[in-house]
């Protein structure tokens, strides 16, 4: 682009290839469907269901991120409508809006609709809810039977209270439970399909997908050097490799470790991903707006880096499950390990909340970052639910301030950036503040 | 039945207007009379009566039958009955135009949406908790500029362009038009993007319903010619305007208070009148 | 001797002050109408004429709130928060959180040391939750702003206030007045119910004592009663609370001309 | 209080809940406070803990609870939280809350946070009905067991927890034969009555309860103090409903609210617990399985290779259809609290079945104030009037 030196942010070159594939997977999607082979829309499942529809053929795609590509083509707008009209709550989960109008428009057209971006979401021959994090996320596509005939699977994660998670047996009780039902889900794709799981296949693409997602964390790790190298922008961008698992986990992880050498070479050479000097270091909680992502550019000539975002869409932290035969089990372990891993250590610090709200205690600690901005989503509970505390705790522990911008990830109408840019030279002055106090009180940054 | 001749009423007491409509014995209007503007007036709707009764020539006696509507229908001394503002609009919307499937009607503190199906009401929506997008909206509009309420509509046409209004807050809005003028915006233009918010906000309301041809707009806020061009462009075909859309629910009641009393005729019942007394109305009700 | 400017562009009135060795000299308030940047300039002679002072004499002008466009004179812009901040901070230095209650907002802010912006949160934009809700009443009720304060504060059974939105209030109050309740119950109603949401803005960033109020809403007795009330503290009250952001304003002219030398 | 019986001693514990709770810890009983349908009342029946389900109040403006909870959650749980950071359910002994959806999930580990109550657990109950979730929930349930023993300080004796069970079914089946008594035309009891009853069974020890109910029947077979014979009879579906201003104002209207199905009414009572060899079965599967809220995920045939969505309304709405039946309404009121996902996402999916039915219904959303009542009014009005029970 032509724009592109008088970009305020240095976006990664690994960044684009790895965000191209997302492209790829609408198109699978298509070609599948047309060659009359099963495709499967599919809730984010934090690799519970992924690796098992990989391994036996299956094309995916994902409505929550359609949601996302539809807000950011601009084609939200009358899908959301369309939900509306047929009598959904205008609070409801946005991306879910966006599904609901878009499947019932394209119901009525009796195919793709024509506008549709990515070349669209063909008719699904199957639906994988999830249970993880968000009621929307099975109430939802149970909802899609008004306009659709595919079957409907829900996979459960369980959320166990800190203290609960802690009980004796508790968390391989939890992990029996998560595995036993990856065994449920297996045996009706076999009679759906009528086709038998490749074992093997299984194996390899559960080990590949872990294998992706170390590189991925370990990309995330260099962003703790100063100036931080990569830009939540690009994080975004990147993202869906992994939580969509967009490609062949092989292939992605290739594309993950250059994005790693590219970083580790900025790192060494302290490149930092503005082009502006690196005066705040931020976090980003929850979803951002996907309609107007330019904002953050003029953030970043106000040199705010944004250095760490949510914590659900991070892989979790690395596990090793080398011993672990069954490759179900191994995905049980994973994907609970991913929602509690970091419940020890919460407990330890007397935290009660040991996802969404504990982790961003160290996200913010180990990122060193001066500030956080807090983006309450209108109608999206879990993004939102725990904001509210996680800023009371950050201020309290770490004395580290957030901004609070409400707004929404798909509706527009709701997200002011001239409102919370009015409020940006206000919490710099915050900011400086605190990094005083944290001086004082000896902490690190 | 129509040898029976029988006058019945129907009040409307809006939050910001009181319309009366009287209807003779063939059901044509015999009188219609709107109560004075502002909001301090809206109790005084006996008053309003009294001026119809004058125009008609009739005694309260007279009357067969009076059907009390709007936000004000609650305790009206001088109605024999109270039907909601949303059966009446959607009873004289499709008296008026039979070909109506939904309309919008936007009044001085209320907006909403209805879907009519051979001439009935079905479904609707409306506003509650806020005052975004309504007549009131237009009032604050004029009052801060100095204007005309019916100067609004005209001026705002004459815009080449529009300017983005974001706040949906009535009190708010008047403020970022302030803010807009003193940026040196042209007058029309604003109004424009003012209009602009109105007719979106009641169109995003009334999807819900599914919109569906014909579209009738009525309610006060519908005299304004910018709005219903606003509206029209929103939803990317023609309204139908009532020549008096002030009076839609004002004859919806009455057409309902007179099915209502030639069925009890029919059925040799007498009318459920209740005993009436031509007294102030009060409007507040306690939660 | 040092003379500073601050000028503060609020929706309904402009304000200004003078500063002379950090003290504030005049201050002076005036309706912004439609047009903030004949407000901006009708403040900046009424000032220099009450200080009887010519433009010369002033070192450093700041303005703050409505950002207004090709203002004649030289002038550097700084956020509004910060200014109430320094404001306070110089009226009341132990003061720890402002609660001010502006025409169209209302903001919370926790202040740090000499008078920095701790932390602080803003209203969402209802005019429920803002001073113009209080201007509409009076307007209504056919009272002086000056009045509702008194009045309220005389009110033996305040009403309970069933609407979230002012526009709807507005027609509340007026059936009240239909009804015969008298004035002051409803003012304390209206009170109440924005006493009730400034205590949520409030809890949001959290309450630290000594805790001070500014804004016009400081000119209001009533709601200063029922706020102490809502929040079980007592407030510090400026004695002209509308002119802390533009006294606020002036301190941080002082401040950037110490910056440059 | 203690001279007033049935309905004036139900109405006195409505209007002050706590108070009975007050002299029950005198007598050295300990109180633990449940969120929602979903904690399991036997358990603590059993060893000798009162219950005590937690409400908001309508009445009271929320201010604490937006420090740690944001504005655009469930109105009802923010105003429970904000009661609870006010002090008023100080008196409680411990708290229990489960995954009944995810405001209520979350609202746990903030309760916990910032209340920090001596006895805390939090059950994740599971959202699906398959076999394995009723056995994870059956597991769940023994850990819940366990932090329980260790508050009552002794062990929980399956005899012990069959009698609890005894005892709850007993009190359902009370409460279901009150229900019955609104299926004439007029009812004998008003739906607000009702609803104030509801709470203050929710305010005492089983045992306690079920006598009071009892006199209520007998009280309301006696004299005919019910409500006049309306047009329109309405069954009232959706989200909590803790407060009976709703209702009255629906009712101060030409209808009769004769059924519902909201969780402090039918929907929390109305299933028995199967008496089974080791009772935490029967428990586990009437908790997740036959208690009817749409946080659970429910289908008619997971393993079909394709949906029959008629089918999948009726399996999960038909007992819509047996209410509907045998208390003869003519009307639906399909209500939600804003912000509530799970019921947002049934509704056009309830209003699907009940058009099929012919029953006709009305959607409100409303925002758990008292501000919320006056427009909802016309609206139900105009409802009224569409299914021509209107009052002309």
């Amino acid at each position: 682009m032509a724009t592109e030196k008088k970009r305020p942010i240095n976006r990664l070159k690994t960044m684009y290839p790895l965000r191209a594939l997302i492209d790829g997977m609408y198109q699978r999607a298509l070609t599948a469907s047309r060659a009359g082979q099963p495709v499967a829309w599919c809730m984010v499942n934090w690799w519970q269901g992924d690796p098992i529809l990989k391994a036996m053929d299956v094309a995916t795609v994902y409505p929550e991120d359609y949601g996302a590509v539809c807000a950011a083509f601009g084609a939200a707008q009358a899908y959301l409508e369309g939900a509306e009209a047929d009598g959904f709550p205008a609070h409801m989960c946005g991306y879910a809006r966006n599904c609901l109008g878009y499947t019932a428009r394209m119901i009525e057209v009796g195919e793709i609709p024509p506008e549709a971006p990515m070349g669209g979401m063909p008719q699904p021959s199957l639906l994988l809810a999830s249970g993880a994090l968000c009621d929307a996320r099975y109430k939802w596509f149970q909802a899609l039977g008004r306009y659709l005939d595919a079957p409907l699977w829900v996979l459960e994660l369980p959320h166990p209270g800190v203290k609960e998670a802690l009980m004796v047996g508790a968390g391989e009780g939890n992990i029996n439970f998560i595995a036993q039902q990856l065994g449920e889900f297996i045996s009706f794709l076999e009679k759906l399909l009528g086709r038998r799981m490749d074992w093997d296949r299984l194996d390899k693409t559960v080990d590949n997908t872990m294998e992706m997602n170390r590189w991925w964390h370990r990309v995330n790790e260099l962003r703790r050097a100063r100036p931080c190298p990569m830009h939540s922008r690009d994080f975004w961008s990147s993202m869906p490799a992994s939580l969509y698992m967009a490609a062949d986990p092989g292939e992605t992880t290739e594309l993950y470790r250059q994005m790693y050498d590219e970083i580790k070479s900025r790192v060494d050479n302290k490149i930092g991903a503005l082009k502006a000097p690196e005066r705040y270091r931020l976090a980003f909680l929850e979803l951002p707006p996907w309609h107007s992502l330019g904002f953050f550019n003029q953030l970043a000539e106000r040199g705010w880096n944004f250095v760490i975002e949510s914590w659900a869409y991070h892989p979790p932290q690395p596990l090793d499950l080398d011993r672990v035969s069954d490759p179900l089990e191994r995905l049980a372990r994973y994907s609970y390990h991913w929602l509690t891993g970091y419940y020890p250590k919460a407990n330890e610090a007397g935290e009660r909340w040991g996802y969404f709200a504990y982790p961003y205690l160290e996200y913010v600690r180990d990122y060193q970052c001066d500030g956080v901005v807090l983006h309450p989503l209108l109608s999206c509970r879990t993004a939102t639910n725990h904001l509210m505390m996680v800023r009371d705790r950050l201020m309290k522990k770490l004395k580290v301030p957030s901004l609070v911008i409400e707004g929404d990830i798909v509706d527009l109408k709701l997200f002011d950036p001239a409102r919370a840019l009015s409020q940006a030279e206000a919490f710099e002055e915050t900011m400086d503040h605190y990094k005083k106090l944290r001086k004082e009180a000896g902490f690190g940054w | 039945m129509n040898k029976v001749k029988i006058f019945t009423a129907g009040i409307d007491l809006g939050s910001t207007m009181t319309k009366v409509l009287i209807l003779d014995g063939e059901g044509k209007s015999r009188a219609q009379v709107t109560g004075a503007t502002g909001a301090e007036h809206r109790r005084l709707a006996n008053k309003v009566m009294a001026q119809a009764l004058g125009q008609a020539g009739l005694s309260l006696e007279e009357i067969g039958y009076i059907i009390a509507t709007g936000y004000g229908r609650v305790n009206v001394p001088f109605a024999d009955c109270q039907v909601t503002e949303l059966t009446c609009h959607a009873r004289g919307v499709s008296h008026l135009f039979p070909s109506a499937r939904t309309a919008i009607d936007i009044g001085g503190q209320d907006a909403k949406g209805l879907k009519i199906r051979d001439g009935k009401l079905v479904d609707f929506v409306m506003n509650d908790r806020c005052a975004a997008g309504t007549g009131r909206f237009l009032e604050v509009t004029a009052e801060t500029l100095g204007l005309r309420l019916e100067e609004l509509g005209e001026l705002s046409l004459k815009a080449t362009s529009k300017v983005e209004i974001g706040s949906t807050c009535t009190i708010f809005a008047q403020a970022e038009m302030v803010a807009l003028l003193s940026q040196g915006r042209p007058l029309a233009e604003i109004l424009a993007g003012l209009h602009q918010a109105i007719a979106s906000r009641v169109v995003k309301m009334t999807r819900g319903l599914k919109i569906e041809a014909d579209v009738v707009f009525t309610g006060g806020v519908a005299q304004n010619a910018a709005v219903v061009q606003a509206i029209k462009e929103r939803l990317g075909h023609d309204v139908l305007v009532p020549d008096e859309p002030l009076f839609t629910g004002a004859l919806g009641a009455a057409l309902l208070a007179r099915e209502m009393a030639l069925k009890c005729l029919a059925n040799g019942d007498n009318i459920p009148k209740k005993e009436r007394r031509l007294e102030e109305a009060s409007l507040y009700e306690d939660y | 001797m040092a003379h500073f400017m601050g000028i503060d562009i609020g929706s309904a009135t402009g304000k200004g002050v003078i500063t002379q060795e950090g003290q504030p000299l005049v201050g002076h308030y005036l309706p912004s109408q439609a047009n903030y940047r004949a407000a901006a300039l009708e403040l900046r002679q009424g000032l220099l004429a009450k200080a009887g002072l010519s433009p010369r004499d002033i070192t450093k002008t700041v303005t703050t709130g409505h950002s207004v466009a090709g203002l004649p004179f030289k002038h550097e812009r700084v956020a509004d928060i910060r200014c109430c901040a320094r404001g306070i901070n110089r009226l009341f230095p132990q003061a720890r959180t402002i609660i001010d209650i502006q025409a169209m907002s209302s903001r919370v802010i926790r202040l740090g040391q000499d008078g920095q912006v701790g932390n602080f949160i803003v209203s969402e934009p209802c005019a429920a939750g803002s001073g113009r809700f209080l201007e509409i009443m009076a307007h209504i009720l056919r009272i002086d702003i000056e009045e509702i304060g008194p009045l309220s504060l005389r009110s033996q059974r305040p009403i309970h206030f069933t609407t979230s939105c002012a526009v709807f209030g507005e027609s509340e109050a007026i059936s009240r007045v239909a009804q015969g309740t008298p004035k002051e119950d409803i003012l304390a109603g209206v009170h109440r119910a924005l006493a009730d949401k400034l205590c949520a803005l409030t809890s949001r960033v959290g309450l630290e004592e000594p805790c001070t109020i500014s804004g016009g809403g400081g000119l209001d007795t009533g709601l200063i009663k029922s706020l102490e009330e809502r929040l079980s503290v007592s407030l510090l009250v400026p004695t002209q609370p509308q002119l802390v952001t533009a006294l606020g304003a002036a301190i941080m002219a002082q401040e950037k001309e110490k910056l440059l030398d | 209080m203690a001279q007033d019986r049935g309905m004036d001693r139900a109405k006195a514990i409505y209007q002050n809940r706590s108070q009975r709770a007050g002299e029950l810890k005198a007598q050295g009983k300990q109180v633990i406070g449940y969120l929602c349908a979903y904690p399991v009342l036997e358990m603590m029946t059993a060893l000798d803990l009162v219950p005590f389900r937690i409400l908001g109040d309508i009445k009271e403006p929320i201010s604490r609870a937006d420090a740690c909870l944001p504005t655009v959650v469930c109105p009802f749980i923010r105003s429970a939280l904000d009661l609870a950071l006010k002090d008023r359910y100080q008196f409680l002994d411990g708290v229990v809350m489960a995954h009944s959806c995810d405001v209520a999930e979350k609202t746990a580990h903030i309760w916990h946070s910032y209340l920090r109550p001596p006895y805390f657990h939090f059950i994740d109950t599971p959202h699906t009905t398959r076999n394995s979730a009723v056995k994870q929930h059956k597991r769940l349930l023994k850990d819940f067991q366990k932090t329980l023993e260790q508050l009552a300080g002794r062990q929980l004796s399956q005899e012990r927890l069959k009698e609890a069970v005894k005892a709850h079914n007993q009190q359902r089946a009370l409460v279901r034969e009150l229900y019955g008594l609104r299926k004439p035309d007029p009812p004998l009891i008003s739906g607000a009555e009702t609803l104030e009853v509801m709470v203050s069974l929710m305010s005492l020890p089983v045992d306690e309860g079920s006598r009071l109910l009892k006199q209520v029947i007998t009280e309301v077979r006696q004299h005919n103090s019910g409500p006049p014979k309306k047009p329109a009879r309405l069954l009232i579906w959706g989200s909590i409903m803790d407060n009976s201003s709703l209702i009255e104002m629906i009712e101060g209207l030409s209808a009769n609210l004769v059924m519902d199905d909201t969780c402090v009414g039918s929907r929390f009572y109305w299933p028995d617990v199967a008496a089974t060899e080791d009772p935490l079965d029967g428990l586990a599967h009437r908790y997740l399985v036959e208690l009817k809220c749409p946080r659970t995920f429910r289908q008619a045939d997971p393993n079909k290779a394709s949906k029959d969505y008629q089918a999948d309304l009726e399996y999960r709405f038909g007992y819509l259809m047996e209410y509907a039946k045998e208390w003869r309404v003519n009307g639906v009121i399909l209500q939600s609290l804003r912000y509530c996902d799970i019921h947002g996402y049934e509704v056009p999916q309830v209003k699907d079945y009940l058009n099929s039915l012919g029953l006709p219904a009305i959607y409100l959303e409303y925002d758990y104030s008292q501000a919320a009542l006056a427009p909802l009014r016309t609206r139900v009005q105009a409802f009224l009037e569409i299914i021509g029970q209107g009052n002309f």
